[in-house]
This record gives structure tokens, C-alpha cells and sequence, in this order.
């Protein structure tokens, strides 16, 4: 139960933004090949450029509290990511900062509240559905999946463990759906069959977190 | 992948330099954030006229940009949306206090963006209205999906509403005719190969020696279906039908609502064409289609035109939106009456479309 | 083969009957011989200009008939020269009584036909003079050869005559200018890809995926050297300084001699630019390449001008001298003087250049 | 000796002319693909396309003079082949039909002269040399053979195979030559290696004379 009370440090959340750096300018290929079917090649070039322009913006604010460290984010990806893409992750960084304004350590039910603004702030923004093969479909059981799980006394690395699995489902579901929002959507039925950028790159950003805190919380 | 390019990352900033340099009477531009804008922004008394999108689709709208057309663009990566902060800025520089219309194509990214920085720029205190181009008939139409995409009627209300924005049109006088260039505007486009977008290094799609596809969009996204290549007058018949023959179009738009100060959804029906029309016919290369091939589509679309009871009152004919180097055609068929016909004659002079000055 | 035609012999017609619908108020066409012409031609009181040459180049030539520019212009096939029945047809056509100028490009075919076609026409009464355009670089100079290529400097001169026409210029002070236009201007291109001649079905060579053709002519045939493929910077460095750094060039040319009535061979050396020269910078795409990539060369040609004390006082940018749907750019400097300056800013209004109306 | 005076009739010429333009249309892939490497793929496209033209000019003029026939053709060959091959193929029929006016059977010795002048008004008009890599090389060699033959008082059939032998020779001796004359020129080194198409057009031409008269002559 001792576990439950691990808490995540401001220097977790840097350390997780360095991270999802990295993982996404990997990963930007890939990406870019999931958006060429159903999209238009893009998005992983888009969020590589994003983190890239986050990780030129960290310095100034890595001695900040979380919520501005977030909101930083939010507005470099905003400004720097363009497409569909950048709205939507800049408001989800945003909308998390905004959920933890001021705070320099995050409980396991703050993290819930940050994810749970996240997916409020892109849901109300971009109006997508579940089933609509977007990252809504990777985030909403993610957050489902970690609520539940802190909410069962799980330690807070078995939560964010549960989280991942979820988003991976998630993201693996969009695979046989038809697109109704985003680009994908202009292809109809011919949209179905391919598993969503979008998607994909939530899973990475949310597993990135669970990997980051894991191994903080172990090297501890 | 074989392009004049240096650096796959400084394409816009190098093609802005490029414009700057090459029309400097013309526009200047802006870097971080980028846009270009007319050399002699603020114009007064006249509202601005912005619009923007991700770089590829040359001319527009770097090009359009001058007396007649636009006051600013804003140019995001190649294929993808700008970001707010572009067009915040860019509304700031052009603005003379008559205030500022955003042109956005109909894609999330392009709405999601265009909406922000107009939330942005009015908390600035400047007056910022925008429209909506959807006018893609190869997307079917759906009140629950992104809905048509903006393509080739963005040229024409572009010259349209600069035309008007120069007799003094006022914002709310450019929205309403903005709209209804759009409700009267529809277009098809298809490819016959795909583009490669520098950043990417290879094709977006792969069309087999015999393949082309049809209902694409202009970014390289895949179109309606993929089909067995044709003749220049079946392909011209398969556009240009679907467009004269599509059925009304129902879908809502988000419109700026002044009074209650928020984002309101408008609901909007596109009036089929009907026998005895006056159109006007705009034939597009897709970017790597040569002048060559284009008049031999503008000859069965006429045809087709007058079969079909249309009259061909204007036309415009050349590369002016496109997706880099891909190789097809798009076709645009806008409605016109006596004010679109006045203000598409009045002078236009941008490096792209330049006519009467 | 993927291209927007129907069969690759009816190319060249079905263009010129899209031309004719798309321009109803500025050429006319004739078939069989094919060329298009000028809707107000014969003009009174003017010297009348003819170009012509395989077809493929669009817009040029027959994109580039109208006021302050041709008079008319005669297609031939794909990459192939016209036949003197086309220009003889075309003077009667358009003479207006003062005299018609052949605009010929340097190659053996196009300088025979011409030819005959003149003295055909001088036969029939007309009075004929002809002017050729050799300012490709990329061919080594030599007197016992073809000698160089008409390329870039030929769609400079069409528009530089044709305002000089308007002003009434005499044939004679027209040849003179012609003369003087051509030693003034330079030119060399290169291309990333090759093109298909529509009656071929394939490319006319191969180029590997990390190759350049450098010193192309403008109908794929293979240029000075095949290199790897190099950023625009350098390929920008290779034409600008191939140009701007040749030395002084003689030839001898054909002209026709009234007196003796027969042709004669004079003898034309171009002076080399040098420092302080006033000069029009053209950057023109092979066809394929897209707008998007030429202010990139425009960008450093500028800048290599500046290093050599170039003046870049006038500019033009586009797809004006093409190869089908090359991939590629040209670059030419004409030098300036008051003149050239001004009859360049005079109106033109064809449907591939347009400007003052 | 009686051979020697076989003579060539108006039907020959009219045969000849028929069997051309089935040979080039046949050879029109071919002779393109041969001007592609050192010019611009035309040629075969070209000289497909004018004696296209001169067949549909024939049947007007089949029962006139070989002197009007063959002007004939050359004027369908200048209104319709263009490039350079247009001009230069066009002087040749027409020398030829000025060297023969009015004539309805042609000697040995008019054959000589008929193609003598078709030669020569190649090169005033082309201004080639020998060794420039053109048509000239294959005629030029053809021309001397021809004379010489019949001077020796060999068989028409006989000197038209010396001088069939010859053209080819002088076609395949343009391969190793650096072009001097025509668009190949603008190759310099690189046109080295290739044959002309226009000396292998020529070839053809005067191969399909040869085997024209050959059949016409042994089904007599
Ligand atoms: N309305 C929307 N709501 C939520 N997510 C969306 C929406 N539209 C698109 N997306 C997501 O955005 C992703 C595409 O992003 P990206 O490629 O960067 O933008 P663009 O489509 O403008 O090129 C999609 O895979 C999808 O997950
Ligand atoms: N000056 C010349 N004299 C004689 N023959 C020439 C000359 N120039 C070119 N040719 C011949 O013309 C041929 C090319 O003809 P063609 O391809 O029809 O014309 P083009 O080069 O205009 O495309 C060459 O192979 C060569 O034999
Ligand atoms: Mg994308
Ligand atoms: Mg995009
Ligand atoms: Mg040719
Ligand atoms: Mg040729």
C-alpha cells in the first residue's frame, strides 16, 4: 500500500518530456508510415518538430512547477506542430497543466485528474467519439484503465502499467474501424484496415510515462 | 527523391526568401513565425484577407498574395496546417483596422489552427471573421465526418473576395460573400502519380504504370477509389459529371457568432447546378501535369458543359492549386451571377495570378 | 505512360482546340497546317512576329501569342520542328502588310524549315527576315557544328520583340534588336528526371534515382554531363557560373542578304557579362518541377549575381520553356539596357505571360 | 550484258515508294529508340508520319512521270515529316524527281544521276561532311559503289547490291564517329558509340529500292 504513495516529481515530468522526445523522433518514421494510408504522411514529422521546438522551450522552465512546465509544452507544440496534430496534443499538455496548476509533485489521483483535462480538452475540441479511429480511442481507455486501477489500491506503477495496456488496445482497435474524423475520414470504408497515427503516438507518449516513472521509481 | 531542394527542413523558409527576393514590390515576408504579406500591408481602409495551409499546393497562397487577392499567407510545413501563432501575427502586420477575414480550407488541421489564432486575435481586440472552403465533391457528404475538403474554389474566392476587400467590402459584406462563393463552388481532382513530400524522402503512395486515382485529395491523401487509367476525355467526363450531377449538400459549419461571442455551427446546403447556368470553368494541374495536357481537358469539359446546359461565362486554366509534383487534374465549376463576374474581371496582380495592372 | 491525353497523335490538335476555347478572345487556330494565331490579326501598322517549333515547350510558343508578343505561333509535333507549310500559312495569316519576323531556336531542323518556309513566303511576296536564338551554354562552342541551342533567351526575346512590334519598330530594326537580344542572353538548364514524348510511350533516357542531367537541351536529349545529384545551391552555382563565367562566343549564323537576295553566313561573336552589368534573371522550371522549388534557386541565384556584380534589374520565374513534365530548371541572364528595360515592362497579354492589361 | 539494261519502270518507283513505307513504319520503334540516346526519339516517329503522308499523296500522281512522283513525294515529305530528317529527306526525292523530270523509265546510268543529285542536295542544304555522322555517311559511300558498278558494266541488280553492301557499311561506320552535324552534335565525346539514325534510315531506304527492283525483276 506504501506503494500507492509514490509520488511523481516535477523532475519525473521533465524526465518524461525528454523521453517522449526521444521516443517520438524514433518513432517519426514510423509514424509518418501509419499517416500515409489514411492520411498524408505526416505526423510523425509533426511531432518530432514539436518535441524538438519542447525541448529547445524545457530549460527556461524545468525549475518551474508542473502545471507551467506543462503549459510550456503545450504552447511550443501549438505553435511549432501544425495539422491536426498540434491543437490537439497542444491542448492536451495545456489542458494537464491547467489540471495541476502550481503543483510541484503529483499524487496518483492528481495524475488522474491531469489525463482525465487531457482527454476533456481534445474531446471538446476535435468532437470526436469513441469509434471514430482517433487518439481518442487510445487515451479514453488509458484513462479509464488508471482510474480504476488507483482506485483499487494498485501500487501507482501497476496502474500506470494497466494504462499502457489499455492505450496499446486501444490503439490496436482502431485498426478495423471506419475513420469519421481527420483526414482519415475522407477515405470511407477504404480507412478500414489500417491502425491510427494519431493513436499510435498517444500510446507512446502514455507508455513513455509509465517506462519513465518505472524506472525513476526503481533507480530510487 | 529528386527535388531542387537543400534541406528538406528549410523548403518554406528558403522559398519565402526565394518570393521575398524575387518580388520584393510585391510582398515581404516574416520568418518565425512565417508568412508573407503585401509590401504595402496595412492597405487602408480595405479589410485583410488571410489564409494560409501547409506548404506543396504553389501558388497558393504564397503567391496569391497582392492587389486583388490576398494580404497575408501563411504557410505551414509541406502538407501540414500553420500554426496559430502564424496567423495571429500575420492578422497583426495586415490588419488596418477594418478588420481581418481567415480563408480556411475545410481539413481539422486547418480549422482547429485558423480557429485558435481568431480566438487569439480577438482577445487582441482585432475584428476577425472567417470562412470555410469545402467544396470537394469526392468526399461524401456526412454531417458526422471532417466533411468535404476545401480544394479548388480557395483560388477563386480568393481572387473574389480581394477583388471586393478592394471596393471596400466590409468584414461582415466579405464573410457573407465568402459563403456564398463556397455554397456555389464544387470540385473534383484526381491523380495519375503520387508526390513525395521532402521531409518524408518517398512517394506518399505507390499507383501501379496502369493505375490512377480518382476523388484525391491535395495532400497526397489517398482519393475516392483507385482506378484503371483512362483517356484525358474519360477522366474529364468522370470529374466533370460528378460535380454537375452531385445532389444538394447538407453539413454544418462553424461560424464566429459575434453576439453571443462564441463558436456557433451553422447548417449549410450547396444548390446543385441546373440547366442554363452561368459557370465558371476552372481547369487545375495537380503540379507535375504539363501545360500541354491541360487544354485537351478544358476541350471535353466545354463539351461536356454544353451538353449539360452550362454556360461557360469565365475560366481559368493553369497550375494554381497543387500537390508538388503530382502529376493530374482537378476541376473546378463555380456559379456565377453579375457581382462574381465583375469582381473575378477586376485587376488582380500577385505573383501567381495577374491580370488588368 | 501516364498522361491526360486521348491518343498521342491527336496531342497536338486537341491542344490547340483547348487553347482556342480557353482564349476564345485572344487566338484563333488554324488546322491542317496547324498554328494558333492572334484573334485581331492581321494588326495595321505592325511588323508581325511567328515562332514555332516541336511542341512540348508549353507555354511557349503557342501560349505566347498576343499582344506584345506573337503574332503567331506553329506546333509541331512532340520535340519535332514545324514544316514550312505551317509558317508560310501562318504569314499569309497574320502580315499585315509590314513584313513578318521568324523567331527561330538554333537547331537543324527548326533553322531548315524555317528557312524554306521564308523563302516560300518571299515567293509569295512577303516580306520575310529571321532571327535565331543560340544561347545555351551547355554546348561547347565550335563553328563546324550545330552550334548552340535556342533555349531561355528565346521566350525572352519573343516578348522583347513584341513590344518593340506595338511601338512600331520596323522588320529591319526588328531583326537588329532580335540580333541584339540573342548575343545578350545566356542560358543553361539541367534536369532530375527525364520526359516521354506521348508517341514514344517511354522516357526518352534513364536517370538513376541519385543522378542529374546538367546542360539538358529542352527535348530530353542528354545534356553536357551526368552528375550526382547535389543540393539547389550547387546545381544553382553549376548553371549561374557556367553563364556568368563563359568566355566570349563566335559563331556564324544565317541571315538572309536583301541585296543579293540569297542567305549569307555572318559571322557573331556575344560579349562575356562582366562587372557592373545590368542584368534580367530568368528561372524557369523544366515542366515537372513545381513552384515551390524555384524561389530556392532564385534565392542563391541572387546571391551569386551580387558576389559577381551582377545587377538583377528585372526578373521572371515560372514554367515558360519546358520539356513536357521534366523534372528540372533553366537559368538565363539577359543582359540590360534602357531599351530592353523598357519594352520588357511593356504590356503583354498572352495566355502563358500577362502583364500592364 | 543484257542485264545492264534493265531498266527501272514509273510502276518500280511507285513499288519502291509502297515498300518504304512499310519498311519504316516497321522500323519506326526502332530507328526512334536508335535516335534517342544521341537526339530525341523521333526519327522513326517522324519518317512514319511523312510516309504516311506520301501514300495518301500517291494514288493522285501514281500514273504520272517519275519525275512528278517523286516531287510529290518530297513536297509530303517536307509538309509532314519536320525536325531535320523533314528538309533533308524531302530535297532528296525532290532532287531526285528534278533529276529524272518527265521521265517514265529510269537507265542504270539515270539511276546514278537521280541519286547523285539527291546527295548533293542533301549536302547543300545540310552543309555535312563525310565523318559528320549523318545520313551522308550511308548515302555517300552508296553513291560511289552504285556509279562504280555500273561503270564496271555490272547487272542493275548487281550494282544495286554493291550499292545496298555500301550503305550499310558506311551506316555502321557512324557508330564510332563523333557527330558534328544535327542535334547528336550537342552530345560532342558522348555521341560516340551510337549509330545514326538518320544514316539507317537512309540504308533502309536504299535497301527497300535494291529488293524492289530484285523481286519485281525476277518475277518478270
Ligand atoms: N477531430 C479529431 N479528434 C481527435 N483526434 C483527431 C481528430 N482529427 C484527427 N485526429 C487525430 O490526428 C491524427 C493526425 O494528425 P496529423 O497527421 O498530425 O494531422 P493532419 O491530419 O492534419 O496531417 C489522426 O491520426 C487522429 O488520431
Ligand atoms: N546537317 C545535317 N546534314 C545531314 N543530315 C543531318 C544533318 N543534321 C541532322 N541530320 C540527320 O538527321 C537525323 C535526325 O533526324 P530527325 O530525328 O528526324 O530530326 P531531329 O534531329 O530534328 O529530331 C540525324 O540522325 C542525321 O542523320
Ligand atoms: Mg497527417
Ligand atoms: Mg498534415
Ligand atoms: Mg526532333
Ligand atoms: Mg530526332
Amino acid at each position: 500500500m506504501s506503494e500507492n504513495e509514490t509520488t511523481i516529481t516535477k523532475d519525473d515530468i521533465v524526465e518524461w518530456l525528454k523521453a517522449t522526445a526521444a521516443v517520438l523522433e524514433e518513432n517519426a518514421h514510423y509514424l509518418s508510415e501509419l499517416d500515409a494510408p489514411i492520411g498524408d504522411a505526416d505526423h510523425g514529422i509533426n511531432m518530432n518538430r514539436g518535441f524538438k521546438k519542447v525541448m529547445s522551450k524545457l530549460p527556461n522552465v524545468e525549475d518551474k512547477d508542473i502545471g507551467t512546465i506543462l503549459r510550456t509544452t503545450g504552447m511550443a507544440l501549438i505553435s511549432s506542430v501544425g495539422g491536426a496534430g498540434g491543437p490537439l496534443y497542444g491542448t492536451l499538455y495545456l489542458e494537464a497543466g491547467k489540471a495541476v496548476r502550481g503543483k510541484t509533485e503529483l499524487s496518483a489521483n492528481d495524475l488522474v485528474n491531469l489525463i482525465e483535462a487531457s482527454l476533456k480538452g481534445i474531446v471538446k475540441l476535435g468532437k470526436a467519439n469513441i469509434g471514430d479511429k482517433t487518439m481518442v480511442d487510445a487515451i479514453t481507455p488509458a484513462v479509464e484503465a488508471l482510474r480504476q486501477s488507483v482506485n483499487n489500491g494498485n501500487s501507482l506503477i501497476e496502474a500506470l502499467h494497466s494504462m499502457t495496456d489499455a492505450a496499446q488496445k486501444g490503439m490496436k482497435d482502431t485498426i478495423p474501424m471506419l475513420a469519421k474524423k481527420g483526414r482519415a475520414s475522407y477515405l470511407g470504408e477504404r480507412s478500414i484496415g489500417h491502425q491510427d497515427p494519431g493513436a499510435t503516438s498517444s500510446y507512446l507518449v502514455l507508455k513513455t510515462l509509465s517506462e519513465t516513472i518505472e524506472s525513476r521509481h526503481a533507480s530510487k | 527523391m529528386k527535388k531542387l531542394i537543400n534541406k528538406p527542413e528549410d523548403v518554406v523558409k528558403e522559398e519565402l526568401e526565394g518570393m521575398a527576393l524575387a518580388y520584393p514590390d510585391l510582398i515581404k515576408i516574416h520568418l518565425d513565425p512565417d508568412f508573407d504579406y503585401r509590401a504595402d500591408a496595412p492597405v487602408k481602409g480595405k479589410v485583410a484577407l488571410i489564409s494560409g495551409g501547409g506548404s506543396g499546393h504553389e501558388p497558393m497562397h504564397g503567391g496569391l498574395v497582392g492587389h486583388g487577392m490576398l494580404d497575408a499567407a501563411c504557410p505551414g510545413a509541406v502538407f501540414t496546417s500553420p500554426t496559430p501563432d502564424q496567423m495571429l501575427e500575420a492578422a497583426k502586420m495586415v490588419n488596418s483596422g477594418k478588420g481581418v477575414l481567415y480563408i480556411i480550407k475545410n481539413y481539422t488541421g486547418d480549422v482547429m489552427n485558423f480557429q485558435m489564432a481568431a480566438d487569439m486575435a480577438r482577445d487582441e481586440g482585432i475584428d476577425v471573421d472567417t470562412i470555410i472552403i469545402d467544396d470537394d465533391v469526392a468526399v461524401k457528404d456526412s454531417l458526422y465526418t471532417a466533411g468535404r475538403r476545401g480544394v479548388g474554389t480557395t483560388v477563386l474566392a480568393e481572387h473574389i473576395l480581394g477583388a471586393a476587400a478592394e471596393k471596400g467590402y466590409t468584414l461582415q459584406e466579405l464573410a457573407a460573400l465568402g459563403r456564398k462563393v463556397n455554397i456555389n463552388g464544387r470540385s473534383m481532382g484526381m491523380a495519375l502519380t503520387s508526390c513525395t513530400v521532402p521531409a518524408a524522402g518517398k512517394p506518399t503512395f505507390e499507383l501501379g504504370e496502369d493505375e490512377m486515382e480518382v476523388g484525391i485529395g491535395i495532400h497526397g491523401e489517398p482519393g475516392r477509389k483507385r482506378m484503371k487509367i483512362m483517356t484525358a476525355d474519360e477522366i474529364t467526363e468522370i470529374l466533370a459529371t460528378s460535380i454537375i450531377d452531385d445532389g444538394p449538400y447538407t453539413r454544418t459549419l462553424a461560424q464566429w457568432d459575434k453576439d453571443k461571442g462564441d463558436w456557433v455551427d451553422v447548417e449549410v446546403t450547396d444548390p446543385p447546378f441546373k440547366k442554363g447556368d452561368e459557370v465558371l470553368a476552372f481547369v487545375n494541374s495537380m503540379g507535375g501535369t504539363p501545360d500541354i495536357e491541360l487544354p485537351i481537358i478544358y476541350r471535353k469539359l466545354h463539351e461536356i458543359c454544353e451538353k449539360k446546359g452550362l454556360k461557360i461565362v469565365r475560366n481559368l486554366m493553369g497550375r494554381y492549386i497543387t500537390s508538388l509534383e503530382m502529376q493530374g487534374c482537378s476541376i473546378t465549376l463555380l456559379k456565377m451571377d453579375d457581382e462574381l463576374k465583375e469582381l473575378w474581371d477586376a485587376p488582380v496582380h500577385t505573383p501567381g495570378m495577374r491580370w488588368g495592372m
